[in-house]
């Protein structure tokens, strides 16, 4: 792999640029690998990357339909945060802010984490309560977390209207300050650049159709090149899973729904952190481009069109309004939407399936960019053993049959 | 912004006025005590959540206060039609490839 | 055995009553708005409404109505009056019937005796909401502003009645004359609406009349 | 000296108004009816940014939306700053302030500019992936000056003086687009009858026919415009918006259009009036007369102001009287550009030459040229300019199209303006927002609309139908076709005459090739605004980018706020030549909404501040108010939260409160609690279907308790319903769950067991209801009303009828306060009288009203809940310690039974609502804190619980509060600790959660 640095840019420069090799090899697939991975994006990269680095699995497919990182990881709003409610999902999460914390080293390609702080606005005494009880769960599960007064969120959030005018006045706000943004398409590139150079195969353009089973065993998958055979296959592909276990004799819990986004003309900084509100139901932060980056809820029915309702952004915006009042000349330049495989209970899915030797990671909802390189680690740490590994164990389908649900609506209320 | 046709009210009303309900046709067992866990976790949690035609409950929460039917394509958010409760649906996956594509809008007055 | 508990509510003359906008002292405001304003609004309060329930595919449940209100049931979106009473359909098995303030215990004695038997419901509503009429040549853009319900008279001729998205809540809207419309307002929602008119009629010219 | 670039006659502006301008601090004229950018080019300004990355000086380069240079910060005072103004697309105004967005010291000498001279060549597409990765800990320092020098212009820091609205239209036919296709599919669907909406986002309706050469019937195009506008206007049904751009086309044929209502006046709205509109349009069909937008050459050092999209050129000198330079040099792979030699020469300028692209053209405008003594140099381009801050002079060379070559060395010629005409692409953007691919064809070198589930009809350029006299015909037909499926009968029509010339077809050229390569040739530009360069879209393919979006990410381009209307299609073409495919085998990217940027504040319209979200109020606000309450926000509700006396704080006036309701009597305003009529002789059968108790055997006149689950046994809701008569019952829900639990009832109903005869109507707003707790309550009502309140004949948990106050009503004898209590429900019209009659005779009581706080404390020391407090979603009767509410024997599976009887819901050692009293009687459990068994052990902690509910303020005179622990049903006695954020530990033992009179001897008094 050729070294990044800000040297090597030099010399790149004195030769105009024209000896950059490729971020990655655009193989012709082999019949059989130890594991195919379904889903070039963010997910199925860093599972495929810690799949080779961390236990020498290199024979490895990414099979991607369309292109890397084309998904819902080019279609975030790039927010990363651990301070979920359960144990369960704030150890998850706390596994992935960690990888998130030594990324660009990691993988030698800049993924412009930023951690500059994500405060969950309280408006209402229950959302005091139910900060409360996520911070203090959050520190005891050492994940960091400060519970704010208004006072404080005034000082700490310029222009954020907190004067007793509004119609939900705000009475204080959770801050995580490790937490922030990362840049999206870099953390797929960078994935797939790392991972490419231990090895693994990346296979765009390449739609797999089903899953080929022998004596009720997954053996491999069918492409639209062709059968590739596969001792163990991964399925990692947001806002598709639903169809794909169709493909592969099964239902799950989950439902696609449309979760939109939009982004206003880059401006010059103004917002310094990420700020969410449940109660008036919006979120912002500022891209490094200047770019004011917003969302909100998912739309209500399930939709693959990549594109949901227009109410829903003018809620959205009507939010920042009402948080930013000084933000109402700036102008909405583009919007857009992601699909989002959502669970009854907010939480990812990490399990095997009815298939012996097929393995689903799924239903991440609107929390799975934070999760990419947790999730890509205790992915491959699973398909690596054949066992899940211990953080995705609470993950497993069968939650939805027995009742031990892992209820994080109230962290995700504002789809984030 | 969709636009609706409530089978109930006799016109196309615009999104704003519904409230998506889930999948339709999932009826609650009839014997919720004989279902073994796995059945009940089938039943309260599991859909098909098609790419394609999906046939769906909606609310009109802000006009009639009805409950109703309808058959969207999740993919063209087309709707091919509305229909009451305890009705079966014209357009299903099997009957989709010979159906044509709905010209006109249930209930478009032209 | 009494299948249901009916009382009359409203107490004999000279106790107060306040209508749901009594708070913004309208009355004080009458005739203090702009010369030709675009827009009238009139409070319509203290009226009896009565929620109607039953199966309008039961002819004795049509000839029972019509026996005790003298009105024939509304077709879906419409609305039937006589007099100061009208009937609205509101939804395949739901009809409001508003009748002058005081008459509704008796109406609804009325409907009971001339539906006895069915599977009905009339439920006492006249403390929950009222009727706010506007009027003036701007009311469709008031409208306009507030709903994304077609409101050209080509689509919502006099007579229609429509419930529907208005502003960030929901009411019933009634085209009661060319220039005149209703807006059914619940009470707990009554201040949002003043304001929301209020504003949405400011370029207009808003006027108050008794 | 001013405007030393106007004409001395033409253009559409009033020249006997004059209007001052400052831009960048300095004084300019300009006429009404220029743009800021026209008025900026009449006064000679060249440099009117510099660019975002490398800091090179930039001039205006088009004319309208497509405009990538010229985007200006406006606004006279610090709350009207707008940023972002494309000058091209804003109206000159008497007193408008522009300024540059980039430069520093300021935009002719900017020091950035040397900086980027330098460093330019170390910020190749993507260097940030590349660098800035060590030391760990610098990225955010790093991250802090990126951010400063990127953005554009900058947001006000002050409150929006303006106001903004939406208003929602339904219409037959939409138009979107008033040149000549919209214009005449307007005319012919206005004339059927139908209601139709003209929307256009310039200044006047007209189009290309603003500025063109053309005549119809032998008159200035200009004429035909102003009779259809006259027509359009005498039509009842028909309205027109110009300044109006439709910005995004949403599903089943939802399009939003953005009004700008006085931007044309000025940076604030007059008076009373509204800035800006967001019309929301459902149109039955749609005509898209959108055009087509013209494309440069991407040629070398494009950029340096005196480059300019060559119709551009033709607008500024026909529509605004306007020379953006003296001598013009064309650059062209067309023949319709040769209109702009032609404009040039009749303005008396200077044409240096025309380069054509083509081998032999001889197309009727090129012909014209060529009579005119036009130097034609065929089968060449532009390669290259020269000149830093304004072009001195370009390089046209001979070129091989097929080996992609330069093949002469060319001539430099002396020039101040080099136009630039690549074709043409047809605006897809709105038939592209559904998702719909667009088309390439390879006989216009564009994109036309391709297969979409809109209810559209394209007209005129956008279907690459670009003659006159076919764009009228097309869009004439095509507004019938429009209307007539719209349920119109079409109405016969005469289009005007134009004058059909030769139009030869255009020569794929969109890369002008460099000898010395493109990495090392001097930069050509693809993307003015994000600095994309032709090198940077080969070396982004280079390093594997392969996929259209892959290297529209990698390199930027068209992220800027032009969305890359200029760049894209040049840049798809670069790339596909690049990995040696074709233009539709590379494919475009989506297209989304908008199409040029919306103000927020427009699309929020006027739901902000404080109506925002509706408040809901009950019939006693006035009275809460005048007693000083203070409110919490429930739900939509203002609730009075507490009432202090005396500059009490939360703490002291709670205190107050409880003590006065358990030593006296309290008032409570309780009617925000949902309140459903049930009525049918199923009723009650539904009731035991709904809720987890039995309801079998509750007689007339009594009331009880009810908990209602979801399917999965969770507990959601929770109140008590009376018996009012066989068939009849009254239902109470929590304040926040009212809708959602009446919807359950109807869904149940309606689509579950449509055989149960129910009916639900909601009665919330139409009872008003007082409760009246504490030992003195039924002294005090007893004054007031007439129903016998007697021990017996009016027990606890039962119901009577009658007058209060003189009003009648029905009085429930329930209690959440543990206390003797009557709520009194009486139609809410009455509520304040009554009210007003209790508290004159409670005066002798020491009536004290009371607000949700004290309700709670009160509630919490009987140990009842509250759903949403004590309640996640995620606990079960048995978790809440209330078996005793569940009908373990009932005959129908009720909701929740099953659920709650899964295996993870039966096991041991769930968490369960316990009392929990710090062992300090004087410190404070915080709501929410965690609960461990071992303060000791190390973090990660083992979390058992954590409080719900905690009083320190309380009628009891000790700390008190509710909690979930693991197990805590049989732990009682033992002690839980809760790790607090300082550091200290607060010990509490688990003990019951009734605090207060556990046997319930005071509310049966």
């Amino acid at each position: 792999m050729q070294r990044y640095s800000g040297f090597g840019l030099f010399k790149h420069s004195l030769s105009h640029h024209e000896n950059w090799q490729k971020m990655w090899r655009t193989p012709t697939p082999k019949k059989v690998y130890d594991v195919v991975i379904v889903g070039g994006g963010g997910h199925g990269l860093a599972t495929a990357y810690y799949l080779a680095k961390e236990h020498g699995i290199t024979n490895v497919a990414v099979v991607e339909k369309g292109w890397l990182g084309g998904g819902n990881t080019a279609r975030n709003t790039t927010i990363v945060r651990s301070n979920y409610l359960w144990d369960e999902s704030a150890h998850l999460y706390e596994h992935a802010m960690k990888l998130w914390e030594g990324l660009s080293q990691d993988l030698n390609y800049n993924v412009m984490f930023s951690q500059r702080g994500v405060y969950n606005l309280c408006h209402t005494l229950q959302d005091i309560r139910d900060s409360e009880r996520r911070v203090s769960a959050n520190r005891l599960n050492g994940v960091d977390g400060e519970l704010l007064d208004g006072k404080q969120v005034a000082d700490e959030i310029p222009y954020l209207d907190c004067s007793k005018n509004t119609r939900y006045p705000i009475i204080g706000a959770t801050v995580q300050r490790r937490g922030g943004v990362a840049r999206h398409d870099a953390v797929a590139w960078g994935f797939a650049r790392a991972a490419d150079a231990l090895g693994v195969d990346l296979i765009q353009q390449t739609e797999v159709l089903g899953f080929r089973k022998e004596n009720g065993v997954c053996i491999g998958v069918e492409t639209s090149k062709g059968f590739i055979g596969a001792k163990r296959v991964g399925v990692v592909t947001a806002g598709n899973s639903g169809h794909m276990a169709r493909q592969a004799g099964f239902r799950l819990p989950v439902e696609s729904h449309p979760l939109q986004a939009l982004v206003s003309e880059p401006i010059k900084p103004i917002i310094d952190s990420v700020i969410m509100s449940n109660a008036v139901h919006g979120y912002i932060s500022q891209s490094d481009k200047g770019d004011l980056v917003i969302g909100a809820g998912i739309d209500g029915w399930v939709g693959y069109g990549q594109r949901g309702s227009y109410p829903v952004i003018e809620h959205t915006i009507q939010a920042i309004v009402e948080m930013f009042p000084v933000l109402s000349r700036v102008r909405m330049n583009r919007q857009w939407g992601g699909i989002v495989d959502t669970t009854p209970d907010a939480c990812p899915i990490i399990s095997k399936t009815p298939v012996p030797n097929l393995f689903f990671n799924c239903g991440w909802g609107t929390g799975g960019f934070k999760a990419t390189p947790g999730s890509g680690n205790v992915f491959a740490a699973s398909l690596a053993k054949g066992e899940m590994h211990p953080l995705a164990a609470p993950f497993s389908i069968d939650r939805f049959y027995n009742g031990a649900l892992i209820d994080e609506h109230g962290a995700a209320a504002v789809a984030h | 912004m969709l636009h609706i046709f409530c089978p109930h009210c006799g016109e196309l009303r615009s999104e704003e006025e519904f409230h998506a309900s889930g999948q339709a046709h999932i009826p609650r067992p009839l014997d919720p005590n004989a279902c073994t866990d796995k059945e009940w976790g089938d039943y309260m949690f599991f859909r098909d959540n098609p790419r394609g035609l999906h046939h769906e409950l909606w609310n009109h929460v802000a006009g009639c206060r009805q409950f109703f039917n309808a058959t969207r394509n999740t993919v063209t958010y087309e709707i091919l039609e509305t229909y009451l409760i305890g009705t079966q649906p014209q357009f299903t996956e099997q009957a989709a490839s010979v159906a044509p594509t709905a010209t006109r809008e249930q209930g478009e007055k032209v | 055995m009494t299948t249901a508990n009916v009382y009359q509510q409203r107490p004999d003359s000279g106790v107060k009553a306040e209508s749901s906008l009594h708070h913004t002292n309208l009355a004080s405001l009458t005739g203090k708005g702009r010369k030709n304003a675009g827009v009238i609004v009139r409070e319509k309060k203290l009226l009896g409404h009565l929620t109607l329930r039953g199966d309008a595919k039961d002819p004795a449940f049509a000839e029972g109505v019509h026996k005790a209100l003298g009105l024939e049931l509304p077709v879906a979106l419409s609305l039937v009056a006589k007099g100061d009473t009208s009937l609205q359909w509101m939804g395949p098995d739901e009809w409001l019937l508003i009748v002058p303030g005081g008459q509704e215990y008796a109406v609804e004695q009325a409907l009971r005796a001339a539906l006895v038997g069915l599977h009905i419901s009339v439920v006492n509503v006249s403390g929950g909401q009222q009727l706010l009429e506007l009027s003036g040549p701007n009311v469709r853009n008031v409208l306009m502003k507030s709903t994304s319900y077609d409101v050209h008279p080509d689509n919502f001729p006099v007579g229609k009645a429509i419930g529907t998205v208005f502003a960030k809540s929901q009411l019933v809207i009634r085209h009661t004359g060319e220039d005149t419309w209703e807006l059914l307002i619940r009470r707990s929602f009554s201040d949002y609406w003043w304001l929301w008119l209020q504003d949405a009629a400011a370029e207009y010219g808003l006027s108050v009349e008794a | 000296m001013s405007q030393t670039h106007r004409l001395p006659n033409g253009g559409r502006v009033d020249r006997n108004k004059v209007l001052t301008f400052t831009f960048n601090g300095q004084q300019y004229k300009g006429y009404e009816g220029d743009s800021l950018a026209a008025a900026l080019l009449a006064n000679g300004v060249d440099i009117i940014g510099r660019s975002f990355k490398y800091s090179r000086p930039r001039g205006i380069y088009a004319a309208g939306a497509e405009e990538p240079n010229a985007v200006l910060q406006i606004g006279a005072t610090e709350a009207t700053q707008i940023p972002n103004v494309r000058a091209t697309q804003q109206a000159l105004y008497q007193g408008l302030v522009a300024t540059s967005t980039n430069g520093w010291p300021n935009v002719n000498t900017d020091m950035m500019g040397i900086l980027g001279k330098v460093g330019g060549k170390l910020m190749p597409p993507g260097f940030y992936y590349k660098t800035f990765m060590y030391p760990k800990s610098f990225w955010m320092t790093y991250e802090k000056y990126i951010r400063k020098a990127a953005g554009l212009g900058r947001s006000p820091t002050q409150n929006d003086p303006d106001t903004y609205d939406n208003m929602n239209h339904h219409c037959d036919v939409l138009i979107v687009g008033a040149g000549p296709a919209g214009l005449a599919a307007a005319l012919a669907a206005a004339r059927s009858g139908a209601r139709v909406i003209v929307a256009d986002e310039q200044e006047e309706f007209g189009g290309s026919l603003l500025d063109s050469r053309e005549s119809l019937d032998g008159k200035p195009a200009m004429e035909w415009v102003a009779k259809a506008i006259a027509e359009l206007k005498g039509l009842p049904d028909v309205k027109l918006l110009p300044r109006a751009t439709v910005n995004g086309y949403h599903d089943h044929n939802f399009l939003t259009i953005h009004e700008r209502l006085t931007d044309h006046l000025g940076d604030r709205a007059p008076i009373g009036q509204v800035r800006q509109r967001l019309h929301r349009v459902r149109a039955k069909r749609v005509v898209l007369a959108t055009g087509a937008c013209e494309r440069p050459l991407v040629y070398g050092n494009n950029d340096v102001p005196g480059n300019m999209l060559a119709g551009a050129v033709s607008t500024y000198v026909r529509r605004y009287g306007v020379a953006p330079g003296k001598k013009l040099l064309l650059s062209t792979n067309n023949d319709h550009a040769y209109r702009v030699a032609l404009d040039w020469l009749d303005a008396g300028q200077n044409v240096v030459a025309v380069a054509d692209a083509r081998s032999n053209p001889r197309g009727a405008l090129v012909e014209e040229a060529r009579a005119k003594g036009i130097r034609i140099l065929t089968g060449s381009a532009v390669i290259e300019a020269r000149g830093t801050k304004r072009v001195t002079g370009a390089r046209v060379a001979a070129i091989d199209l097929k080996t992609h070559s330069v093949t002469s060395p060319g001539e430099w010629l002396e020039c101040d303006l080099v136009a630039t005409s690549g074709g043409y692409s047809p605006v897809v953007h709105l038939a592209s927002h559904l998702g719909g691919k667009p088309t390439w064809r390879e006989d216009i070198l564009g994109f036309v609309p391709g297969e979409a589930p809109q209810k559209r009809v394209c007209v005129g350029g956008i279907n690459g139908v670009y003659g006159l006299g076919d764009s009228l015909a097309d869009g004439f037909e095509g507004g019938v076709r429009a209307a007539s499926e719209a349920g119109f009968k079409a109405v016969e029509g005469v289009l005007p005459k134009a004058l059909n010339q030769l139009q030869e077809a255009t020569v794929a050229l969109f890369h002008v090739p460099h000898e010395k390569g493109t990495a090392r040739a001097p930069k050509q530009f693809v993307d003015l605004q994000n600095d994309v360069t032709a090198a940077a879209i080969e070396l982004a393919t280079r390093e594997g980018f392969e996929s259209v979006e892959h290297v529209k990410r990698y390199t930027a381009l068209g992220f800027g706020t032009d969305q890359g209307k200029l760049g894209n299609v040049n840049g798809l073409a670069i790339a596909a030549r690049s990995l040696n495919v074709t233009i539709p085998q590379m494919g475009t990217t989506m297209f989304r909404p908008n199409y040029t940027p919306v103000t927020f504040g427009a699309i929020a319209g006027r739901h902000c501040g404080h109506i925002f979200e509706p408040v809901r109020y009950t019939a006693l606000q006035a009275w809460h108010v005048k007693q000083g309450a203070e409110f919490e926000d429930v739900g939509q509700w203002k609730r009075p939260w507490y009432f202090p006396r005396n500059g009490e704080d939360l703490h002291a006036a709670v205190k107050r409160e409880c003590q006065a309701v358990r030593d006296s009597v309290g008032i409570l305003d309780a009617s925000t609690l949902g309140k459903i009529d049930i009525q049918g002789p199923d009723a009650r059968e539904f009731l035991n279907r709904i809720y987890t108790n039995a309801w079998t055997k509750l007689d007339v006149g009594k009331a009880r308790y009810g908990l209602m689950c979801k399917e999965d046994g969770m507990v959601f809701d929770d109140g008590v319903t009376a018996c009012l008569a066989d068939n009849h019952f009254v239902m109470t829900t929590t304040t926040g769950g009212a809708a959602r639990v009446l919807q359950w009832l109807e869904i149940y109903q309606q689509t579950e067991w449509p055989e149960l005869k129910v009916y639900f109507t909601s009665v919330t707003d139409h009872y008003a209801t007082l409760t009246l707790s504490g030992p003195n309550s039924r002294k005090l009502l007893s004054e007031v009303t007439d129903i016998d309140l007697d021990r017996e004949a009016f027990p606890f948990m039962t119901w009577k009828e009658g007058l209060v106050a003189g009003v009648p009503a029905r009085v429930f004898r329930i209690s959440f306060t543990g206390e003797l209590s009557y709520e009194v429900n009486i139609q809410a019209d009455y509520a304040m009288g009554v009210l007003e009659k209790i508290v004159e005779a409670g005066k002798k009581y020491n009536l004290t009203p009371y607000g949700t706080e004290t309700m709670h404390v009160l509630r919490a020391e009987k140990g009842f809940i509250i759903v949403g407090q004590d309640t996640d979603g995620s606990m079960t009767p048995d978790d809440l310690n209330m078996g005793w509410c569940v009908g373990r024997t009932k005959p129908f599976s009720w909701l929740g039974w099953r659920g709650m009887n899964r295996e993870d819901c039966v096991r041991d050692q769930r968490k369960q609502l316990v009392g929990l009293k710090p062992v300090n009687p004087t410190q404070w459990l915080p709501e929410g804190a965690q609960l461990v068994f071992d303060p000791k052990q190390t973090i990660p902690m083992t979390m058992v619980g954590h409080v719900t509910s905690s009083y320190a303020h309380n009628s009891l005179g000790y700390s008190f509060a509710m909690g979930v622990v693991k197990g805590g049903l049989k732990r009682i006695g033992e002690r839980v600790f809760s790790p607090q954020a300082d550091g200290s530990v607060i010990e509490a033992e688990i003990v019951s959660s009734v605090f207060f009179d556990p046997k319930g001897d005071r509310q049966n008094i």
